[in-house]
């Protein structure tokens, strides 16, 4: 095999910008798995995402609105899931579910005639000299804006999670919706608010892809990615900074498995294109296995409906 | 102000109620979807709806259903019971693709010999390929606590590659040219699953699948296996107190809706689609997840649920090619049936009441 | 001789997704521009292949369709299925070899030519002498793509390597993405790609300039001058052209049609920003190849285990092409099995 | 006592769909008053106590505090105007630490570090010591009280509402709990104080309004009334005690032996070491302070955790790797505490809920094929026998209040000639009249000579029932000793004692 011609510097930033979107996503999510709500139909906030930051960035031409709109469509499309899950106490499950197969669909459908358009370009962040500082300039200097802000979010809801107050609810809310409701908290209210939030996320992921990662407009551009998103959260055993790791590790495996690819490696192809999966399976036997802290950290009433009964 | 207050007992009336104002709504708010797209939603609703039963090429079309709806069926079924006990297997995409490839593998083994115990063998051995395929989570929930959910679905991105690889490689056609895919059952008799009634558009995993049906509706309602399906799914802790060994469950239930995703690949190999090809899956997989829901876990309503999602890819097909409507618009439009049964759902469990003012 | 004619094609994908159906989709528009209202036209996107593009191939046929184009390998088998049972439809299937039935005709486009263009260009282009192609499955059309390319970047550099990327998918944006910025990130200058997007297109773009690509399917001109100097576009329509206007003479016979650059069928897109011996070596390599002077497997070639396939000065013939299942020399690394 | 009114509460009425829970409530607390709130199960006492606290809306009535309409929107509302409330259920947070959980009970919590001082300077101030970064799952169910209650006491309440708040604590850590309570008291906070322990509330409350179906039936001056008086008022009706046969003891039908096991519940706590045995006839009586261990002990009975063979022995036969099926077929039958998912499936009918445990002693079903109709009939035996008030069996278990439903399940085990009974909480949350029921029918499933092991917090159904008793401490069974005898100071120690918070209030004494 042929590690030697692949050149770290180069793979690290490569994969950092291939974990964005996931990282983005699974953020999301884990803010709705604090609260106590299960949402499988991230990929369908995703690529409803992709395609509104991509409509909105090519009418405006400004990749940062494209972002906004990504996000706040993604956030609308929660709204389905929110009111069918929180008001109609339907399966979440099931819903997030349709939700994938309805964002699928839409985002076809709105995203007709935006095919073989290139998006405003989101270019990288000056940052002068310090990008050409040998290894570091080119792993941590030479990105675009959105990297950067994805690591600021996951620093932002560590901070939120641990530090404060709206964190402290919305654990509580998760961890057990009885009594977060009988000491007056909105567990719906909360709840909705962090469905919300996490289809922001997903949505900003999606607009991600297709505005820089790909970037342009295709059906089904996400390929996956909500669904990596998901088992990422389970991976971080719900821990912000862990997402971080699980995103690289899981971008870096892609990535690693086209690079040792180019060049030449002697692994069969096709074991090299299961990896990515293979990997994040065993992850998450591992991550799953131990009865220790990391299973304990699961919100305890994920999953599990809220009616208050007076 | 409306507010949800739970009835003491689930009503009669709206568990058959239901899926009747589902399909009501989704046809008013498709309809308006469909118009906000430039079509006369009257006609595309008449296309989906009614045409394929009752239309002009009807005579065509209603075995078509049953082409569509079977596998969605028999994979729904044994989807649907895990669901019951709360075990989420939606990974059935992969244990499709792998019940064709091994049952296939088994068949191709063995060309060109013809004998009638090669189908019976392959159909066995695409059950057993679904079976294994569904036994990884399974077993990986019940050693190692690892969420089914993430491992099932990890496996069907393996298990296409897999499918690419038995295209490609191992099961390629040797007569083939160097192109893609397997040799065609439908030329190799022993091995194939053609129409048993010409033109009735039912096959093997037809008939398995309505068998299915209504051996799990027996063993759902007269069964204590289907009591305690229902059990550890209602109350798992009840469950273990009835005395139910949930690594069992687990493994009972997930195996059985693996084999029952992997025959359908088989018959679906064997019969309608023909080959492996790198392609041949088509998503039955998820969609039975779908109908799983649609037919509320029922397998009788499966039957129905089946048949109605098979009714909307085939009207919905009308309504493409006939109307120009895009594929994309019906995805959007089994969506919302879905959402919007699962919402009115709430009315079997709780009743909606008006509040003038407060609380 | 018919007054009416209804026209029908089964695409495997949507006709948004930027590469292979949307060409058809785009040939077929040209068509119907041609025709206007004496033809009548109609599509069904996303069909999947297997026993759903029999039921949609049946419906098409029962529903008055005169002939129908089945634009995807997959549908082989279900368009001679079908077509067994519709005497009086012909059917035209694309990319494949069955012909089982009188009312089957079979057309493909000699993609290669245009992959000899691009390995030409490459070889000459490339500073690193690293080119790379991005490749989806497995497959004699793929294959023989790969070796088209080489060899004839071989041919003006001896000094070329190739980097070949299995994607195992026809359509997937973010892993077209990845793999081209894998092959970048190994030194690669020059990506050929055999996916549908212009993802690898877009990757290229962001390198500032050190390297080219080329459209693939359509002519991707927003990524003109470069990274995209020339490109591959699939122009169906005077297939499609004829074929119907046969159907309407009653002068429709099954045939076996193989089309390239010399039927515009391969269609060499603009080339920009190329020097200029560069383009008018690869525009004499156009030429040649359309006046049939030229043709990109010409021997001496052979396998990339070291045995003969082609003498000095033979061509390669259609069967072996269209079957092609091993590298030629040169190439390193395997053909996933 | 001032005799200052603090809260006049005037005509409050409010529904549920079926119930009227309260109807035209009407009586006042006293600044710095303990007053008792008296009722059977049902009565309407926590639903009282909620709308005060802002969490249910009153349909009629009106209340003011200290002479100023008051009608709480929310619990904060509530919580501003100097109103606190220690839950019947607790309100806590397992895997949230102490500061955390007593954050989330005040309006605007000070940073988490200067409330942590606080919880410790209030906590050791009225003599319930806490350290504010433990886990709260991992605290016992006397220090979660403390949690609640440091969580009011934080607050400086006026009016501290108490919702059965010693059903959980061991007899030293509720004379612990009503030193601090005398000691607000003083202070001038006011009580309102929910317990269906009679003689507490003559110890500790000024006054005491009682409660039935929703009304107010009568008050009463507890320190001078008798605790059979307060009980008959809240009742209705005189009370008999369970009347008891006395029965030979047999040979030993179970046997447990160094019995230990790890918790499978999350924050649970392990067995060490259990041993004992019981004999046909006898009714051995298990006292604990819930979440020492009770639930762990039920599930190691039944069969829903297993052990090595010989650990427990059921009529001399190594039984200890049985599951639930095996040990019925050997004889067992058990009742857990919870009533509503384990015992009991909440959605499904009573004749399925019948088929749940019955089905192998009572051979509800052949070669795997369930026989609906013999389900149905031994449904309807037990509704009739145990007099269990139910339209029909065909409605979900989770339609039945709660008395009720707990007839049945009872019912549903004694009605299978069983050898061996354990019962976890046979009587939680149920009204006098059917507790009394209930107690009757396991005495003479004993005096037909089944064994019998009731856990259960309550003490005096304890004394009442049971032939031998030990108590349950942390996972550790104390050795088992003759009921007659006892005193409840001997009770109390074989309890535990109070977790330490003698110390404490010792030193501040
Ligand atoms: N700034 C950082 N960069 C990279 N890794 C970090 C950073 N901060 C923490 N980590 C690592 O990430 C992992 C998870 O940290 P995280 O902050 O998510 O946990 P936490 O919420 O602090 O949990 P705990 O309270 O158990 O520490 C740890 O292994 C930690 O060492
Ligand atoms: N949210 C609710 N919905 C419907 N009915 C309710 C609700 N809460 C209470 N009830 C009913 O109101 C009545 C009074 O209940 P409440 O909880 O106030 O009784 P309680 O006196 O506190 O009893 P316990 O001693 O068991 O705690 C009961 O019949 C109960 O079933
Ligand atoms: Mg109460
Ligand atoms: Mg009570």
């Amino acid at each position: 095999m042929d590690f030697g011609s692949i050149n770290p510097a180069v793979l690290i930033a490569s994969l950092m910008v291939a974990a964005v979107p996931i990282m983005l996503a699974a953020l999301g999510e884990l803010i709705v798995e604090k609260s106590g709500v299960l949402n499988l139909g991230v990929e369908g906030m995703m690529i409803i995402g992709a395609i509104a930051g991509f409509i909105v960035a090519v009418n405006t031409g400004s990749p940062v609105v494209g972002f906004i709109g990504g996000a706040m469509a993604g956030a609308a499309l929660s709204l389905i899931f929110a009111c069918l899950t929180q008001f109609l106490l339907t399966n979440q499950v099931a819903t997030g579910l349709a939700l994938t197969l309805f964002g699928l669909g839409l985002s076809s459908l709105a995203g007709q005639g935006y095919n073989g358009i290139k998006p405003p370009p989101t270019g990288a962040v000056p940052f002068g000299p310090l990008a050409d500082i040998p290894f570091f300039g080119r792993v941590l200097f030479g990105h675009d804006w959105m990297v950067y802000f994805s690591i600021l979010m996951v620093a932002v809801t560590w901070w939120v999670l641990k530090s404060t107050r709206l964190g402290l609810i919305i654990r509580a809310v998760g961890e057990n919706h009885e009594a977060a409701h009988s000491l007056g908290y909105k567990v719906t209210r909360v709840r909705i608010g962090c469905i919300m939030f996490g289809g922001a996320m997903a949505g900003m992921g999606g607009a991600y892809v297709s505005l820089v990662r790909v970037p342009q407009w295709i059906d089904g551009i996400t390929s996956g990615a909500g669904w990596i998103a998901l088992a990422i959260v389970v991976f971080a055993s719900w821990r912000p900074w862990r997402v971080m790791i699980g995103a690289y590790l899981f971008g870096g495996i892609t990535v690693l498995q086209l690079n040792l690819q180019a060049a030449g490696s002697a692994i069969p192809v096709e074991y090299l294109s299961m990896a990515p999966y293979l990997i994040t399976i065993l992850v998450l036997v591992i991550m799953s296995s131990g009865r220790g802290k990391a299973s304990l950290n699961a919100p305890a009433s994920l999953g599990q409906n809220f009616h208050a009964s007076h | 102000m409306l507010r949800l207050e739970k009835r003491p007992n689930p009503s009669q009336f709206w568990q058959y109620g239901t899926p009747v104002v589902a399909v009501l709504l989704t046809m008013i708010v498709g309809g308006i979807l469909f118009a906000m797209l430039g079509k006369d939603p009257f006609a595309v609703i008449r296309t989906i709806f009614w045409d394929p039963i009752f239309g002009e090429f009807a005579f065509y079309l209603r075995g078509q259903l049953l082409v569509k709806a079977g596998p969605l069926i028999l994979i729904a079924i044994g989807l649907a019971l895990g669901f019951r006990a709360g075990i989420w297997n939606i990974g059935a995409e992969g244990q499709y693709i792998m019940g064709a490839v091994i049952g296939a593998s088994v068949g191709l083994a063995v060309y060109p010999t013809e004998t009638r115990l090669i189908y019976p063998v392959m159909v066995i051995a695409g059950a057993l390929g679904g079976w294994l395929w569904a036994m990884i989570p399974a077993i990986l929930k019940t050693r190692f606590n690892t969420n089914e959910i993430l491992v099932s679905l990890m496996l069907v991105y393996v298990a296409e590659t897999i499918l690419a690889k038995a295209a490609t490689g191992f099961l390629r056609n040797p007569d083939g040219a160097g192109f893609p895919g397997s040799r065609n059952f439908s030329s190799y008799k022993a091995a194939s699953n053609p129409e048993l009634i010409a033109g009735s558009g039912l096959h093997w995993g037809g008939v398995a699948a309505l068998v299915t049906a209504v051996l799990v509706y027996i063993l759902l309602q007269r069964h204590i296996l289907g009591f305690q399906i229902k059990l550890a799914g209602q109350a798992p802790r009840a469950a273990r107190f009835h005395g139910v060994n949930p690594t069992r469950l687990v493994v009972f239930c997930m195996g059985l809706s693996g084999a029952l995703a992997g025959l359908a690949g088989l018959f679906e190999v064997t019969g309608p689609a023909g080959q492996i090809s790198i392609d041949f899956n088509s998503g039955y997989g998820f969609t039975a997840i779908i109908v799983a829901f649609l037919g509320r876990l029922n397998p009788i309503g499966i039957v129905f649920a089946g048949l109605l999602m098979a009714l909307t890819y085939v009207g919905g097909e009308m309504a493409a090619t006939n109307m120009g409507l895009p594929s994309a618009a019906i995805q959007v439009f089994q969506g919302m049936l879905l959402f919007f049964l699962l919402g009115v759902d709430v009315l079997s469990n709780y009743r909606i009441r008006m509040f003038t003012g407060g609380k | 001789q018919m007054d009416s004619v209804k026209a029908c094609f089964v695409y495997v994908g949507t006709i948004g997704d930027g590469g292979w159906t949307q060409a058809h989709h785009a040939s077929v528009t040209k068509a119907q521009e041609h025709f206007g209202d004496k033809v009548q036209f109609q599509w069904q996107e996303s069909v999947p292949e297997g026993a759903d593009s029999e039921r949609v191939l049946t419906q098409m046929a029962l529903g008055g369709c005169n002939i129908i184009f089945t634009t995807s390998f997959g549908y082989m088998d279900p368009t001679n299925a079908v077509a067994a049972k519709f005497p009086n439809v012909k059917f035209e299937h694309a990319t494949g070899f069955k012909r089982e039935h009188p009312n089957v005709g079979i057309y493909n486009a000699r993609f290669y030519e245009g992959r000899a263009i691009e390995g030409l260009i490459a070889g000459r282009m490339t500073k690193s002498n690293k080119i790379g192609y991005i490749a989806s499955f497995p497959i004699p059309e793929v294959i023989m793509g790969i070796n088209s390319y080489f060899h004839n970047a071989k041919k003006v550099n001896p000094d070329v390597e190739l980097s070949v990327v299995w994607a195992f998918t026809w359509l997937d944006p973010a892993k077209e993405a990845d793999a081209a910025k894998a092959l970048l990130d190994q030194g690669v200058d020059v990506i050929a790609a055999h996916t549908d997007s212009t993802a690898p297109l877009a990757e290229i773009a962001k390198s500032g300039g050190n390297a080219i690509g080329f459209g693939q399917a359509s002519d991707m001109e927003d990524y003109k001058p470069t990274p995209r100097v020339t490109s591959i576009i699939d122009d169906w329509s005077p297939y499609y052209i004829r074929q119907i206007q046969a159907v309407m003479d009653g002068t429709w016979v099954s045939e076996d049609t193989w089309d390239g650059i010399k039927d515009g069928t391969v269609g060499i897109g603009e080339f920009t920003g190329l020097p200029d011996e560069v383009k008018a070596e690869a525009e004499g390599m156009r030429d040649a190849i359309a006046a049939g002077t030229y043709h990109p497997f010409t021997g001496p070639i052979n396998k990339q285990d070291g045995s003969a396939w082609l003498a000095e000065g033979q061509t390669a013939p259609d069967g072996d092409l269209l079957g092609m299942g091993f590298y030629v020399e040169g190439i390193t690394g395997d053909i996933p099995k | 006592m001032t005799g200052e009114i603090l809260l006049d509460i005037n005509g409050i009425s409010k529904s549920y769909p079926g119930v009227k829970a309260n109807e035209d409530v009407s009586f006042k607390i006293g600044v710095g008053e303990v007053h008792a709130l008296l009722g059977e199960n049902g009565a309407g006492k926590s639903t009282l106590v909620k709308m005060i606290y802002g969490l249910v809306k009153p349909d009629e009535g009106r209340m003011t505090l200290r002479g100023k309409a008051f009608a709480p929107t929310a619990p904060s509302m509530a919580r501003e105007l100097g109103v606190a409330m220690v839950f019947q259920h607790f309100s806590l947070f397992e895997a949230l630490n102490v500061a955390e959980n007593v954050a989330l009970g005040m309006e605007n919590p000070p940073p988490m570090r200067e409330l942590a001082a606080r919880i410790r300077a209030v906590s050791e101030e009225y003599g319930l010591p806490l350290d504010p970064s433990r886990m709260v799952g991992d605290l016992s169910a006397g220090e979660r009280q403390r949690v609640e209650i440091v969580r009011c006491l934080l607050q400086d309440p006026k009016l501290l509402i108490m919702d059965e708040p010693t059903s959980v604590l061991t007899p030293q850590e509720v004379e612990i709990l009503f030193r601090t309570l005398r000691q607000l008291s003083a202070e001038g906070t006011a009580i309102l104080y929910i317990s269906h322990k009679l003689e507490e509330i003559r110890t500790l409350c000024d006054a005491a309004t009682i409660l039935r179906r929703g009304k107010v039936v009568g008050t009463a001056d507890p320190k001078q009334s008798t605790a059979r008086e307060l009980a008959e008022l809240m009742v209705g009706a005189t009370l008999t005690p369970p009347e008891r046969k006395a029965a030979d003891k047999g040979e030993v039908v179970l046997g447990v032996t160094d019995l230990s096991v790890d918790s499978p519940i999350p924050f649970g706590t392990s067995l060490k070491k259990v041993s004992f045995t019981v004999a046909r006839g006898e009714v051995l009586g298990i006292a604990g302070v819930a979440g020492n261990g009770q639930d762990e002990l039920l599930l190691a009975l039944s069969g829903e955790l297993r052990t090595a063979p010989d650990k427990v022995r059921l009529n001399g036969h190594a039984a200890g790797d049985y599951g639930p099926s095996e040990r019925r077929n050997a004889g067992l039958v058990a009742a857990p505490e919870d009533r509503y998912g384990h015992a009991a499936a909440p959605d499904m009918s009573l004749v399925e809920n019948a088929f749940l445990s019955g089905y192998l002693r009572r051979k509800l079903s052949n070669r795997g094929f369930i026989d609906w109709p013999a389900t149905r009939r031994f449904a309807d035996e037990v509704i009739a026998t145990y007099d269990v008030r139910t339209p029909g069996n065909h409605v979900a278990a989770r339609a039945l209040s709660g008395g009720n439903l707990q007839k049945f399940l009872i019912g549903r085990e004694l009605d299978q000639t069983p050898e061996v009974i354990v019962i976890n909480q046979p009587t939680w949350g149920v009204d006098a009249a059917a507790a009394a029921a209930i107690r009757q029918a396991i005495l003479n499933r004993a005096a037909e000579g089944a064994g019998v092991v009731v856990i259960s917090q309550d003490l005096d159904e304890l004394l009442e029932v049971a032939d031998m008793f030990a108590v349950l401490n942390e996972g550790r069974l104390s050795k088992p000793r003759p009921v007659k005898g006892l005193t409840i100071d001997e009770i109390g120690l074989m309890m535990g004692g109070a977790h330490g918070m003698e110390v404490a209030h010792h030193a501040e004494a």
